[in-house]
C-alpha cells in the first residue's frame, strides 16, 4: 500500500466534515465536524511528512492543533454564550446577516 | 518502519491495519455528522480521532500520536462533552432541514469537492516516498527531532501559538464570566424578601414527594395528579427538560390499582373458595 | 535626482486637502482660508511647471520614474508635454475660484449639530479632486492613470451628492431624492466607462507587456510591437468608451445635465471645467498616441457622433428651463467642438481642441458661477423666475453678460480662438462636418442670448427687486477670470507656444499631415 | 505715420474701457470723455487722410503688424492693420459721422441714467467698426464684424427693461449670427484653399482655383453681408432694431454698421470678379431688397420703421452696385458715404422730432412741425431732397450713377436692374414725401401721451441741432464733391473701375430718375398733402396690411423658426429624457430588478453562505486543475 491512501482518507474525511458543517443546525455539532475537518488536514501533514522524509508536517500539524485547542475554548465559550441568551444553540437562528 | 531512503510501498501489516480502522474512521465521521444527539456525535468524533492517532503513530509521528490522544481525545473531547451536558444531554436535533435545497446543495457540493480533491491527489501524487526513518532518528528520535524544529525554525510561531492560546484562554473566561455588580444577597436576606412577597416561604417542595421516579427532572405530582414544576432545579426548568409524567403516573396508578384489585379479588376468591 | 515638481504639485492639494478635514469643526473659516492658501500655492506650483516647461525641448519634461508594483510593470511614471502643462495651469487656475466662490456653499445650516462639520469636508473634496486631476494629467503610465481616473469620481461622488444647491423646488426630501439621483447617475456612468476601460487597460498590458505610454507608444511607432487590426480596434474602444462617457459624448452624456444641475454651481464648474476634462485629454494622449491606426478607423463615427452632441446639445439647451442644466447642455455642445478637433486630426483642429479645453473651462467657470451667485440670492434655479435683473444688479447682469458672450465664442474673447480653429481644422478635412459644426455658433447665441433676455432684462420681477449686485468676493471670483478670458482672446500666444509642438507630437503619433492648401497642391 | 492706425482703434476702445470700467464717479463726465475719444480717432484718421493725399495713387496703402494673434502651426493670423483708399474712406465716414452722433448724444440722451454706459457702448462700436474696416486679413475682419454686432445687441437692447428692446437685440445679433457663420464658412473655404486668409495673398490668387470655389466663398461672404446689411432674407432684424435709442439707429443702423456688407462685398471684389454666377445672385439680391425695403417703407407709420425700410432699401441699392462688379464698386461705396450722410441726417431729425414729442414715434400723430421744429424741418427737408436724387444733392448723384450701371450691365439683366432701380427711386421719392408731409406738414394731430401729457414740441438743444446742421450740409454737398473732386480715381487703385457700356445715353437715364422722382413726389402730394391724415391708420389693401406687417417676412420666420424650432427642441427634451436618458434608466432598473431576485439568495443563515463558499472553492479547484491539465 501507498501512503498516498492516507491523503485519500484525509480527503474523506474533510469532506465528510464539510458537509456536516453545512447540514447539521446545532452549533456544538458544527463545531465538531469542523474539528473532524482540522483533524483530517493533520492526517494529510504528517502523511506528507512521511512522503517527504522531513518533520515540518509534523511541526504544522502541531500547530493546527494548538490552534484547534485555542479556537475550540473561544468557540465553545461563545456557544455557552450565546445558548445562556437565546436558549438554543441553533445556527440558523442567528439568521440577522440580510438586510 | 524501515529506513530506507525512499519506498514504494508500507508493509502489509499496515495495509491492513490502514483498511480496517480506516472503514472505522469513515464510519465514525459520518455517524459524527449523522447522529441526531449530539453526545452521540461526540463520542462518535472522539473514536474516529483515536484511529487517526494510531494513524498517526503508524506515519512515524509518534509524538502527535499521543498528544492526539492526550489533548485531542482526552481535553478537547471532554471539553464538548462538557458543553453538550450543559447545553442539555438528551436534547435530540430535529434532522429535518429548514432551508431550502440546503442538504441536497451541500451533498452536492460535498461530493464535486471530494471527487476534485481525490482527483487533484491523483493528479499530484508520486509513487516513491521518503519515509521518515531518517528525519526520526537524525536528532535521536521523533520528540527530539520535533523539538529541534519547534525551538529554532519554528520559534516565532510558537511563541505566537502560544500568546494565542493565552489569549484564547482568557477570551473564554471572559465571554462566559458574568461580572456580578451588586453584592449577592445573603440567605437572611433571601428569606426576608420571601417572608415580604409572601409567596413560598417554607422551602421548595423536594422532587420526592409523590414522585413515583427519583430523577430531578420529573416534576413531583401535586395530589390531584399534575406535575409541580417548582420541585424541579430552576435549570432544568429554563432548559424545558421537565418530563412530565402525569399521565404516565396516573395510568401506572390505575393499573397499580387494577392490579391491586386483581390481587385483591383472587384473594377474596381464594377465601370465598376456602371458606 | 532633481527636484520631483510633479509630484509636489500634486502632492500639495493633497497634503492641503488631508489638513483641511482635519481642521476642528468649530474653526470653519480657518478651513475655508487653509483650501484657499493650498490652492493659490497648487497655483504657484502650476505656474513653475508652466514656466519650467520648454516648448522646444523634449515632449515629455519634468519626468520622474519609480517602480510601483514590479510584477505587473506598473511604474509611477509622471511627465508632462504642452497639453498636460495648459491643462494643469487650468485646473490650478480655476481651483481658487472655485474655492472663493463655494466660500458659504457648506456652511452648516442652524439646526445641524455641533459635530456636523461639512465645511472641512467640501474644501478637502475639493483639493482631493484637484490633487487627482492634476496627477492624471501628469501620469504618463496608463495604469496609473488610470487608478486616477477611477479615483476621482469616490471626491466627486461625494461632492454632489452630498453639497447640493440649496436651491430647489419642491421639499427638502424631494430634493435630497434627485441630489442621490444625480450623483449615483455620475457614479454609475463613469464606473462603467471605468470598467471597459479597465479591461482594455488589462488588455494593453497582455499585449505590450507593459504600462509606459513613452515605451508603448515608441514600441508601436518603430515596429517592434505589432498590434492585430482587430486587437487594437478593441482596446481603442475600450478606452474611448470611458472618455466618451467622461467627456461627455452623445448619447453618454445625459448624466452631465444631472449633476450639474443638482450640484452647487463651483462643484458644477469642478465636474464640467476641470474633472471632464480628463477624458478629453485622455482621448488626444492615450487613445490617438497608443491606437493610431484605429483611431483613423473611428473617426468618421466620432465626428458623427461629435456633430449629433454639437446640434443636439444646444438644441437642449435652448429647450432648459433650468439655468444651470441649461450651461450643462451648452457644455455637452462644446464637448462636442473638442473632440471633433481631436479627431479632425489637423493641427489646427487639435491645437484649437487643446485651447478649447482651457478656454471652456474658464468660459464656463465665469458663466455658471455668476449664475450661482445669482440663484443662491433668488433661491431657484428656474429661469422663469426671473426678469430685470440688470435693472437692480447691473454688475452681475454685465458679468453674466461677458461669461454668456464667451460661451457663445465672441471674438476678442477666449474661446472664439479655440472653436474657430476647430473648425478651420474640421474644415480642412472634413467640410461637410465642418459646416454642420459652423451651425452651432447660431445655436450657442440663442441659448446664450434667450437665458440672458429672459433672466437678466425686461421689467423688474417683485422677487428679485431686493437682490443685491456682486460682492466683494464674488467681484474677487469674477474679474480674473474675465480678465483671462480676454487676455487669451486677443493674446492667445503664451498658450499656443505650449501647445503647439504637442500637437505635433500627436500628429506624427498618428502619421497625419495636414491637407495643404488646394493652391499650393497645385503647384 | 502707420504706426497711427492702431491709435484708430485704440483710441475709442480706451474710451470703452474707461467709461464702462470707471463706475459711477464718471457719471458727471462720461459723454465728454466718450466724445472725446471720438473725436480724438477722427483726427488721428484726418492725419492719415492728408499723409495718404500727398502719395501716389499706387502707394496710399499703409500697412501696421502689431503682433500675431493666432500663432498655430500652418495657421497665422495676425492682428495687423491694412489702410488704403477703401478703408480710409470707411475710417472718415464712421469716426466722421460717428464723432458727429456723440455729440448728438450728449443732448438726446442727458436724461437717462446711464449715459455714461451709453457712450462706452457708442465708443466700444467705433472701435469695433474701425477694425472691421482696417483689418489686414479676414480673420481680423471677422473680430470687427462680431464686435459690431455686440455693440449693436447692447445699443438696441440698451433699454433693457422694455422687452421689446431686449427681444429686438437678441434678433438682430441671433440673424447676424446666422449670416457670421457665412463669413466664417468663406474663412474656412480660404484657408483650405489658399492656406492663409490675408487680404493681398488671397485676392491675388484668386486665378489659381477653381470658379466654384470662388463661387462658394463669395456666396458665403454674401451671406455674411446679408446678415449684416439687412439684405433679404436676414432684414427682418433691421426694423425692430429701431427699438433701440435714436443715435444709435443712426448711426449704426443707418450710416456705417449696415453697410458693412458693402464694404465687405468690395474688399472681396477680386473674388466676385471671377465669379459672375455669385455677382448675379448679389445684384439680385440687392434688387429684391431694394424694392422690399422701399414697399415696407411706405406702409411704415412709425417714423423710425419708414426709416428703417428706407435704409434696407438704399443698402439693396449699394449691394445691387457691387454686384455689377468693377463698373458699380466706386458707385456702392459712393452711395455708401452720401447714404451716410443723409441716412444719419434723417433719423436725427426723426430723433429730434420724437425728442420735442414725448418720444412719441407715429406719424400719424405728427403733422404741423415745421413752425415748431424750424432747423429741425431744414435739415430733415434736405436730407429728404438728397435721398430722393434731388439734382444737385448727393444722392443724385450717387444713385444715378447706379442705376446707370444697372442698365450697364447689359442684356436683359440690365434691363431688368436697370428697371428695379429706376422703380425702387419712384417709391423711394413717394415714401420719403409721405414721411415729409405727415411729420412737418398739414394739421396738427397731437395726442397726449400715455401719462396724458400733451406734447410740447420745441426745438432741440445746440447739441443736437450742430450734428444734424452739419450732416445737412453734406448730405447736400458731398455728391458733387465727390462727383468733382474724384472719387473715382480715388478709389480705383483698390477697387479698380470700368466704364460700362450703356444702352441708354447718361442723360436719358438722369432724365428718366427725375422723372419718376417727380412721379413718386406728385403721388404722395396727392394721397397726402391734399388730404387730411387719419390719426388711426386706414385698413388699406392686401399690400398695404402685407407691408406694415414686413411683407409677412417675420410671419413667415415665425411660423418656421420660431415655432417649429420651440417644437422641435421641445420634443428633442422629451426625446432626451425618455429616449436616451430612458434606455439608461431602463438599464438600471433591470439590473435592479435582476438584483432583487439574486437577493432572495441572501437569506442571511450563515449555512447557506457556507454553502456557497463550499461550492467556491470547489469550482475554484476545479478551475486549478483544468488550467494544470491545459
Amino acid at each position: 500500500m501507498n501512503p498516498v491512501n492516507y491523503l485519500y482518507l484525509a480527503a474523506l474525511l474533510f469532506t465528510i466534515g464539510a458537509v456536516g458543517v453545512l447540514i447539521r443546525r446545532n452549533a456544538i455539532v458544527v463545531f465538531m465536524c469542523v474539528e473532524l475537518m482540522l483533524n483530517a488536514c493533520n492526517l494529510a501533514f504528517v502523511t506528507f511528512s512521511r512522503m517527504h522524509g522531513n518533520l515540518d508536517g509534523q511541526v504544522i500539524a502541531f500547530f493546527t492543533m494548538v490552534v484547534a485547542a485555542a479556537e475550540v475554548v473561544v468557540g465553545l465559550a461563545i456557544i455557552v454564550s450565546v445558548f445562556r441568551a437565546r436558549h438554543s444553540a441553533s445556527v440558523d437562528d442567528a439568521s440577522l446577516m440580510k438586510l | 518502519m524501515s529506513a530506507n531512503l525512499a519506498a514504494y510501498a508500507t508493509s502489509s501489516g499496515e495495509a491492513v491495519q490502514f483498511w480496517v480502522l480506516g472503514t472505522v474512521a469513515v464510519v465514525g465521521a459520518l455517524c459524527t455528522i449523522l447522529m441526531r444527539r449530539a453526545v452521540h456525535s461526540a463520542l462518535c468524533l472522539a473514536g474516529t480521532m483515536i484511529i487517526l492517532a494510531v494513524f498517526y503513530l503508524a506515519n512515524g509521528a509518534y509524538f502527535l500520536g499521543i498528544v492526539q490522544i492526550v489533548v485531542y481525545t482526552g481535553a478537547i473531547m471532554m471539553l464538548f462533552l462538557f458543553v453538550v451536558m450543559l447545553v442539555g444531554v438528551t436534547a435530540a436535533d430535529s434532522l429535518k432541514e429548514t432551508i431550502k435545497g440546503q442538504r441536497w446543495w451541500a451533498v452536492a457540493c460535498g461530493l464535486g469537492f471530494g471527487i476534485l480533491l481525490a482527483a487533484g491527489i491523483g493528479n499530484a501524487s508520486v509513487k516513491e516516498f521518503a519515509g521518515l526513518g531518517v528525519a526520526n532518528s537524525a536528532h535521536g528520535g521523533n520528540v527530539e527531532g520535533l523539538a529541534a524544529l519547534i525551538f529554532t525554525k519554528y520559534v516565532f510561531a510558537f511563541e505566537i501559538t502560544g500568546a494565542l492560546l493565552i489569549t484564547a484562554a482568557v477570551g473564554a473566561m471572559v465571554l462566559t464570566h458574568r461580572e456580578r455588580t451588586e453584592r449577592a444577597a445573603t440567605q437572611r436576606e433571601l428569606s426576608e424578601q420571601r417572608v415580604r412577597e409572601g409567596t413560598h416561604v417554607p422551602p421548595l417542595p423536594a422532587p420526592g414527594v409523590y414522585a413515583r421516579h427519583n430523577a430531578v427532572d420529573i416534576a413531583g405530582l401535586l395530589p390531584d395528579g399534575t406535575p409541580a414544576e417548582l420541585t424541579v432545579m430552576q435549570t432544568l426548568r429554563k432548559r424545558g427538560q421537565i418530563r412530565d409524567v402525569s399521565t404516565e403516573a396516573l395510568a401506572d396508578l390505575k393499573a397499580l390499582e387494577q392490579r391491586s384489585e386483581e390481587r385483591l379479588g383472587r384473594d377474596r376468591d381464594e377465601e370465598e373458595a376456602t371458606r | 535626482m532633481s527636484f520631483p515638481l510633479l509630484t509636489v504639485t500634486a502632492a500639495v492639494p493633497a497634503v492641503g486637502a488631508i489638513l483641511t478635514a482635519a481642521v476642528p469643526a468649530a474653526r470653519r473659516t480657518a478651513a475655508k482660508w487653509l483650501a484657499l492658501l493650498v490652492s493659490l500655492a497648487t497655483l504657484v506650483l502650476a505656474a513653475v511647471v508652466f514656466v519650467r516647461f520648454e516648448p522646444g525641448g523634449e515632449r515629455y519634461q519634468l519626468t520622474e520614474s519609480h517602480s510601483w508594483i514590479k510584477d505587473f510593470g506598473v511604474r509611477y511614471e509622471l511627465g508632462v508635454d504642452g497639453i498636460g502643462v495648459a491643462l494643469i495651469a487650468l485646473t490650478a487656475l480655476l481651483i481658487p475660484f472655485i474655492i472663493l466662490a463655494g466660500w458659504h456653499d457648506a456652511d452648516p445650516l442652524e439646526t445641524s449639530s455641533k459635530r456636523w462639520r461639512p465645511t472641512q469636508g467640501f474644501f478637502a473634496l475639493i483639493l482631493m479632486v484637484e490633487a487627482m486631476v492634476i496627477l492624471s494629467f501628469e501620469a504618463t503610465d496608463v495604469f496609473l492613470f488610470y487608478i486616477l481616473f477611477e479615483a476621482m469620481l469616490i471626491p466627486m461622488y461625494f461632492l454632489i451628492g452630498g453639497f447640493g444647491d440649496r436651491a430647489h423646488t419642491g421639499s427638502d426630501e424631494n430634493a435630497a431624492a434627485q441630489r442621490s439621483y444625480a450623483a449615483v447617475k455620475f457614479l454609475l456612468y463613469n464606473l462603467v466607462g471605468g470598467l471597459i476601460m479597465l479591461a482594455a487597460v488589462i488588455g494593453l498590458y497582455v499585449v505590450a507587456g507593459n504600462f509606459s505610454l513613452t515605451e508603448i507608444a515608441e514600441a508601436r511607432a518603430n515596429g517592434s510591437l505589432e498590434m492585430a487590426t482587430s486587437t487594437e480596434r478593441w482596446l481603442f474602444l475600450g478606452f474611448f468608451f470611458a472618455f466618451a462617457v467622461k467627456a461627455p459624448l452623445w448619447p453618454l452624456h445625459t448624466w452631465l445635465p444631472n449633476a450639474m444641475g443638482e450640484a452647487t454651481a463651483p462643484v458644477a464648474v469642478l465636474i464640467t471645467a476641470v474633472v471632464d476634462k480628463v477624458g478629453t485629454f485622455a482621448m488626444l494622449r492615450f487613445c490617438l498616441g497608443l491606437f493610431p491606426e484605429a483611431s483613423k478607423w473611428a473617426t468618421p463615427a466620432i465626428i458623427v457622433l461629435a456633430l449629433i452632441s454639437i446640434v443636439y446639445g444646444a438644441l437642449l439647451a435652448v429647450g432648459q428651463r433650468d439655468i444651470k442644466r441649461l450651461v450643462a447642455y451648452a457644455s455637452i455642445s462644446h464637448f462636442g467642438f473638442i473632440i471633433l478637433g481631436i479627431f479632425a486630426m489637423t493641427t489646427q483642429g487639435q491645437s484649437g481642441a487643446t485651447l478649447y479645453m482651457v478656454n471652456h473651462g474658464i468660459s464656463t467657470a465665469a458663466l455658471m458661477l455668476v449664475a450661482g451667485f445669482l440663484i443662491s440670492r433668488r433661491g431657484s434655479r428656474l429661469i422663469a423666475d426671473y426678469g430685470g435683473v440688470q435693472k437692480v444688479a447691473p454688475v452681475l447682469a454685465g458679468t453674466f453678460l461677458i461669461g454668456g458672450l464667451a460661451t457663445l465664442s465672441l471674438p476678442g474673447l477666449a474661446p472664439f480662438v479655440s472653436e474657430f480653429l476647430v473648425l478651420v481644422g474640421t474644415y480642412a478635412r472634413y467640410p461637410v462636418a465642418g459646416v454642420i459644426a459652423t451651425t452651432g455658433i447660431v445655436l450657442a447665441a440663442l441659448y446664450t442670448l434667450v437665458l440672458y433676455q429672459r433672466t437678466m432684462t425686461g421689467p423688474v420681477k417683485e422677487e428679485v427687486r431686493e437682490l443685491p449686485d456682486l460682492r466683494v468676493r464674488e467681484l474677487a471670483v469674477v474679474v480674473p477670470l474675465i480678465a483671462v478670458l480676454i487676455f487669451l482672446g486677443v493674446f492667445p500666444k503664451p498658450l499656443t507656444d505650449v501647445v503647439n509642438p504637442a500637437v505635433q507630437h500627436t500628429m506624427s503619433d498618428v502619421q497625419q499631415k495636414d491637407p495643404s492648401p488646394e493652391v499650393e497642391a497645385a503647384k | 505715420m502707420e504706426n497711427l492706425i492702431a491709435l484708430l482703434v485704440g483710441a475709442p476702445l480706451l474710451g470703452a474701457a474707461v467709461l464702462l470700467l470707471g463706475g459711477r464717479r464718471l457719471d458727471r463726465v462720461g459723454h465728454w470723455i466718450g466724445t472725446l475719444f471720438a473725436a480724438a480717432s477722427f483726427a488721428i484718421g484726418l492725419a492719415l487722410f492728408a499723409d495718404m493725399l500727398g502719395k501716389s495713387a499706387d502707394d496710399r496703402a499703409l500697412y501696421q503688424r502689431l503682433y500675431t494673434w493666432i500663432p498655430v502651426e500652418g495657421f497665422q493670423a495676425d492682428m495687423a492693420f491694412q489702410l488704403d483708399q477703401l478703408s480710409m474712406t470707411f475710417v472718415l465716414l464712421i469716426s466722421g459721422v460717428g464723432t458727429l452722433i456723440h455729440v448728438y448724444s450728449i443732448g438726446y440722451m442727458e436724461h437717462d441714467e446711464r449715459r455714461r454706459r451709453f457712450f462706452g457702448y457708442l465708443n466700444l462700436f467705433v472701435a469695433a467698426m474701425l477694425l472691421l474696416v482696417l483689418a489686414d486679413n479676414y480673420l481680423l475682419l471677422y473680430f470687427g464684424w462680431e464686435g459690431v454686432g455686440l455693440a449693436s445687441y447692447l445699443l438696441i437692447g440698451f433699454w433693457q427693461h422694455k422687452p421689446a428692446a431686449a427681444t429686438a437685440a437678441k434678433k438682430a445679433f441671433l440673424v447676424n449670427r446666422v449670416g457670421d457663420m457665412g463669413l466664417s464658412i468663406a474663412i474656412m473655404i480660404m484657408f483650405t484653399t489658399f492656406g492663409t486668409f490675408t487680404f493681398g495673398p488671397v485676392l491675388g490668387a484668386t486665378g489659381e482655383t477653381s470658379e466654384g470655389t470662388l463661387t462658394a466663398i463669395s456666396l458665403m461672404l454674401l451671406l455674411a453681408a446679408c446678415g449684416k446689411s439687412a439684405q433679404v432674407p436676414l432684414q427682418s432684424w433691421l426694423g425692430d432694431a429701431m427699438e433701440g435709442p435714436t443715435p444709435v439707429s443712426a448711426l449704426i443702423h443707418a450710416a456705417t454698421m449696415v453697410t458693412a456688407g458693402v464694404y465687405l462685398i468690395v474688399r472681396s471684389a477680386d473674388i466676385f470678379n471671377a465669379a459672375p454666377d455669385a455677382q448675379l445672385v448679389v445684384t439680385v439680391v440687392g434688387a429684391v431688397t431694394l424694392l422690399f425695403g422701399a414697399i415696407v417703407g411706405c406702409a411704415k407709420d412709425d417714423i423710425k420703421k419708414a426709416l428703417a425700410g428706407s435704409t434696407m432699401s438704399q443698402i439693396g441699392y449699394m449691394i445691387l452696385a457691387a454686384g455689377l462688379g468693377p463698373i458699380g464698386y466706386v458707385f456702392a461705396i459712393m452711395h455708401l458715404v452720401t447714404h451716410g450722410f443723409f441716412k444719419a441726417g434723417l433719423f436725427l431729425g426723426a430723433g429730434s422730432v420724437m425728442h420735442g414729442m414725448n418720444d412719441e414715434v407715429d406719424m400719424r400723430k405728427y403733422g404741423g412741425l415745421r413752425k415748431y421744429m424750424p432747423v429741425t424741418f431744414v435739415t430733415f427737408g434736405l436730407g429728404y431732397l438728397a435721398i430722393i436724387g434731388f439734382p444737385g444733392l448727393s444722392g443724385f448723384f450717387s444713385k444715378d450713377k447706379i442705376i446707370e450701371a444697372a442698365f450697364a450691365k447689359g442684356g436683359t439683366e440690365g434691363w431688368i436692374l436697370g428697371a428695379v432701380t429706376l422703380l425702387g427711386a419712384a417709391i423711394t421719392a413717394y415714401y420719403m414725401t409721405r414721411v415729409m408731409l405727415m411729420t412737418f406738414f398739414g394739421e396738427k394731430r397731437w395726442q397726449p401721451d400715455a401719462d396724458g401729457n400733451p406734447p410740447h414740441p420745441h426745438e432741440s438743444p445746440k447739441s443736437m441741432v450742430v450734428p444734424m446742421v452739419l450732416l445737412a450740409v453734406g448730405s447736400v454737398a458731398a455728391g458733387a464733391f465727390f462727383e468733382f473732386a474724384g472719387f473715382v480715381e480715388w478709389l480705383e487703385p483698390v477697387t479698380g473701375f470700368a466704364h460700362g457700356h450703356s444702352p441708354l445715353s447718361a442723360a436719358t437715364v438722369t432724365t428718366a430718375t427725375v422723372a419718376v422722382m417727380v412721379i413718386g413726389v406728385g403721388l404722395a402730394y396727392v394721397q397726402y398733402g391734399r388730404k387730411p391724415v387719419p390719426v388711426v391708420a386706414p385698413r388699406g389693401s392686401l399690400l398695404t396690411r402685407a407691408a406694415r406687417r414686413d411683407l409677412l417676412q417675420d410671419d413667415f420666420n415665425h411660423a418656421v423658426f420660431v415655432r417649429g424650432g420651440t417644437h422641435l427642441t421641445r420634443s428633442l427634451v422629451y426625446v432626451d429624457h425618455t429616449l436616451v436618458d430612458g434606455v439608461v434608466n431602463g438599464t438600471a432598473a433591470s439590473v435592479g430588478g435582476l438584483s432583487g431576485r439574486l437577493r432572495k439568495l441572501q437569506n442571511g443563515y450563515a449555512r447557506s453562505y457556507a454553502v456557497s463558499m463550499f461550492g467556491g472553492t470547489a469550482v475554484l479547484i476545479a478551475a486549478t486543475l483544468l488550467m494544470r491539465a491545459v
